[in-house]
């Protein structure tokens, strides 16, 4: 496979849901720890109602996928994690105007949607959010494609790096969102923003069968 | 857990049929899921629209009423509404005069506010916004995302309402829904965790003589671990700390609020409240209005929050004006 | 035990202090333990005296004021007052019209109230009791105490009150306060024990799926220990016993209160009262007024009480009296 | 000892105000079961202020020691335990105006006592209720006397009895008091105010000198 179809946006999106449900209660687990307890039922629904509008939508472009996911998750995520994960999506969607897109143009619009989150949200590397799955998962991508990787193998080390990423949230002190309120107390824990975002590359890395994704 | 529940999935959709069903002065729209006045706006008026997360009953549906709130959008338990919500309410009160926000300081809520503006302004509803950050447990640095949203809350929907009732315009009311916040701290002790519908057990394990200081309305674990203390050392904390960053003379008429967290009896917060007023007084604080009670709460969480609030004479005409909601009832 | 307490020894005078200092509309006397109205009683007025055990705030003194009790006396927590101090509070606020003592039905506090009741007609203090028993659970007969009064004692508060404001005379009032007493019933749930300041442990065990059925406000276990139900169940379960009892058709107009016992909070009341109304109303039974919050409480416990009145119109217009107290007002 | 002085009385009181204290956990716990855990407070406060008034007031008959006593009791317990406490001394006081009271007059004065109390509270035998305890103590102290005991042995069995009585509401289903809401549930609990009335004869006893008294 060796560009984003409609369909395969969709896959992922769909994918996407059924990770999220699974893993809803661990991602509220760690949310609850250092946060507020409920990032894992506000991923469950944004993405089943994302899930529900794919069923019943034609789609004219790969980015309109990511655009109306977008969206919905910002009409029915609330919090903190629905106008950020619902901006990365709606801010990728906008450059996919074709019915495909080249694993280049991916990381080109998974680019914006980091640098709009990081707008919309203000945070650095090291402040312990999504933003330390994201960064590192579009470096690997991006390292992975100047090595000359075909999508798969590129989003397989995407999916990788974001979960490295997400792992590597636990000794840092959190800066941005609830956790920065716990100060030194909100160390020892996975960030629940960067596990969902580690969720969501293995999403896309599984529909467009990466090698040896967890 | 234990509670009262369908299902953790229906818990806003099944109270807000109870509101509804409690509540004939309000109208409550459980699609949209916005609590506003059953009576529409006086033509010319300011709204007021205020909002979050749910689990801290009655804010805010419970401040729905005249003299204080046009409109409520709660959201899931502890998850800011959504936008559309925001917007839904705003169009569905605003009166032409415009819209006051009242958004208590949190990333979410902030963020889903701002979007919930950008609309509301593109659909030309004048909005302007009054952000609450009254809680000192929290410095407001580069290290955190500022100081939380809690107690002051009421002071502002309480204040600002009397003054959009009294005719005041978009400017007026949301300058003194801001000089309220700027005026209002508060701190907070937990003696329990609070549980989630969602996650169905406590959001941290505290032993039997183990406290949590400087906690948020979210349930999540406050500043630091202590031993359970007397209530008259509790009190003297608590004063202490909201005094240190908010220094009252005499002179200046002091609002205070000592706020339940959901789970505390009244038994416990008249008797805390003793300690409070005898600290407060020890240093020279003038107790010129006061409320007991759950007001603010964080579901079934055992603890209590202090918020004083330096008024000045027009806070305080404003805040005896004539309030008549679910859960403040005064002068009407 | 994590309560805000100084020493389960002072619970009482230090909770009248954070009463007195909350209430200035008050006047608390910590001496005699004994909370009236701040301004004396309008002579030739009836006075309203009610009183029982602490634990159960803001039952009685936080229903003192304009349109409700003259003066409330509280016992140590779940004790009911010695004698004393009901005489106290009824020659306190007699202006010579007599005072109406509203008894609820426990062994101690009928013994209480009549030795005090003998001592107030000695000083020619003219007295008239209503006793209040509306718990359902309780059969009453020869076998038991007969039923416990618990909810309905708010109703007999409220209705009698606003007729002695209005200037009914001793026998009027306490004719009222019964009539309304025989035609309420309530019935309860417990989620959990509570834990009184003396005993530091909870009165009973429950496992994390179990409730108690049919409890009183004094921490005993109830009448038997079921499955935790969801709420429509629950609710289902509660008005079916009530409504047993106390048939009523869809002329009849009912004032509902679903009451929480201190640690249940309000996003679960009003959760539950949704489920109460959709049930009353499939059972035909019209609710002309409706309370939901935390008023007969039972110190910690996490449960509800329902309690149902089948008014006529004359209750319904004394209820809807203005009325001004630290926990109920309206209409002033 | 053969006769009832005012110096006893007042020891007994005595007695019993450090028994309670010292008991006053465990009846708190009984009528934590069965009722509203309270009794053990009651009791305590009751008797310690009885104590206090105690100290600091002449006497001029065994009967006033008792009177004021049960006045105290009433005007300091409140719940049922003090009007029925506070009424079995306030009764039995009144007979013994002398300065001693021979075993007879005091079975008379006791007698009143219990006479009042049923008459105050309504209770009969086996309602599980201090009755339970007061009675098998008055019939003991009675069959002793009548046995030709003395004092110590004539009190000695009524504790005896009032233990026995107080342990025999075990099983008994309550019908009068707050147990009594608990029906069929209150059987296998001990009757908090049996316990109490039991302690208050061991307290007699501990004052006479009875023999092998717990
Ligand atoms: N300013 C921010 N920038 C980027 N991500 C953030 C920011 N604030 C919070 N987050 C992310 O959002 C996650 C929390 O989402 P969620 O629990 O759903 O919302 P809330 O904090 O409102 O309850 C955090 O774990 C973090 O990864
Ligand atoms: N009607 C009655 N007659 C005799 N004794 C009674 C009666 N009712 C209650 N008691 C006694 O009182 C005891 C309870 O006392 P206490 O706990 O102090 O008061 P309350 O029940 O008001 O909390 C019971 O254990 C029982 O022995
Ligand atoms: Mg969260
Ligand atoms: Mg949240
Ligand atoms: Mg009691
Ligand atoms: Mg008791």
């Amino acid at each position: 496979m060796d560009s984003v179809t409609i369909d395969l946006a969709r896959a992922w999106m769909r994918a996407a849901a059924e990770s999220m449900d699974e893993h809803a209660e661990e991602l509220t687990r760690l949310d609850a720890a250092i946060g507020d307890g409920d990032h894992g039922s506000n991923m469950r629904r944004g993405f089943s109602a994302v899930a529900g509008k794919l069923a019943d939508t034609d789609f004219p472009s790969v980015g309109s996928v990511l655009t109306l996911s977008g969206r919905t998750l910002i009409s029915t995520v609330g919090g903190a994690s629905g106008p950020l994960y619902g901006t990365v999506l709606r801010s990728a969607g906008k450059r996919l105007t074709g019915s495909t897109a080249s694993p280049g143009e991916l990381l080109d619009a998974l680019r914006d949607g980091m640098e709009a989150v990081r707008g919309l949200g203000g945070a650095q590397v090291r402040d312990k959010t999504m933003v330390d799955a994201l960064a590192p998962a579009l470096a690997a991508y991006s390292a992975a494609l100047e090595d000359g990787a075909d999508l798969g193998a590129a989003v397989g080390a995407a999916a990788r790096a974001a979960g490295e990423g997400a792992q590597a949230t636990v000794p840092m002190t959190a800066r941005k969102g609830r956790a920065s309120y716990l100060g030194e107390r909100s160390r020892g824990h996975q960030d629940p923003g960067a596990a969902s975002t580690a969720l969501l590359f293995a999403a896309l890395a599984s529909v467009v069968g990466a090698p040896d994704v967890r | 857990m234990k509670k009262f529940l369908n299902s953790p999935d229906t818990v806003i959709d099944d109270a807000l049929a109870g509101i509804a069903a409690a509540h004939p002065g309000l109208a409550v729209d459980t699609r949209q899921r916005i609590i506003t006045r059953a009576r529409p706006t006086r033509p010319g008026r300011v709204a007021l629209v205020s909002g979050g997360g749910s689990g801290h009953e009655p804010l805010h549906g419970g401040f729905v009423g005249t003299g204080m709130l046009d409109a409520a959008c709660p959201g899931e338990v502890f998850t800011s509404p959504v936008p559309d919500q925001v917007l839904a309410a705003a169009t569905a009160v605003d009166s032409g005069a415009g819209v006051v926000l009242v958004v208590k300081n949190y990333t979410g809520d902030v963020m889903n506010f701002e979007m919930a503006a950008e609309l509301a302004e593109e659909e030309g509803v004048r909005t302007a916004t009054v952000l609450v950050d009254d809680d000192v447990a929290v410095r407001d640095s580069t290290f955190t995302a500022g100081r939380r949203g809690t107690g002051a809350t009421l002071f502002v929907e309480k204040i600002a309402g009397a003054l959009a009732e009294q005719g005041g315009d978009l400017q007026a009311v949301a300058d003194i829904g801001r000089r309220v916040n700027a005026a209002s701290r508060s701190f907070a002790v937990a003696l329990t965790a609070c549980t989630t519908p969602a996650s169905g057990r406590p959001g941290f394990d505290l032993a039997d003589d183990e406290i949590e200081v400087g906690i948020g309305i979210h349930g999540e674990p406050g500043r630091s671990r202590e031993k359970l203390l007397p209530a008259r050392d509790l009190a003297d904390l608590t004063v202490r700390t909201v005094l240190e960053d908010l220094p009252l003379s005499s002179e200046d008429p002091a609002i205070v609020m000592l706020n339940g967290m959901g789970g505390t009896p009244l038994l416990e917060l008249y008797l805390l409240f003793g300690e409070v007023a005898a600290r407060l007084s020890e240093r020279g604080v003038t107790i010129a209005r006061s409320l007991v009670g759950n007001y603010v709460t964080s579901l079934d969480m055992a603890g209590a929050s202090l918020t004083v609030c330096r008024a000045d004479d027009r806070m305080l005409e404003l805040w005896d004006a004539p309030v008549s909601t679910p859960a403040l009832r005064w002068g009407l």
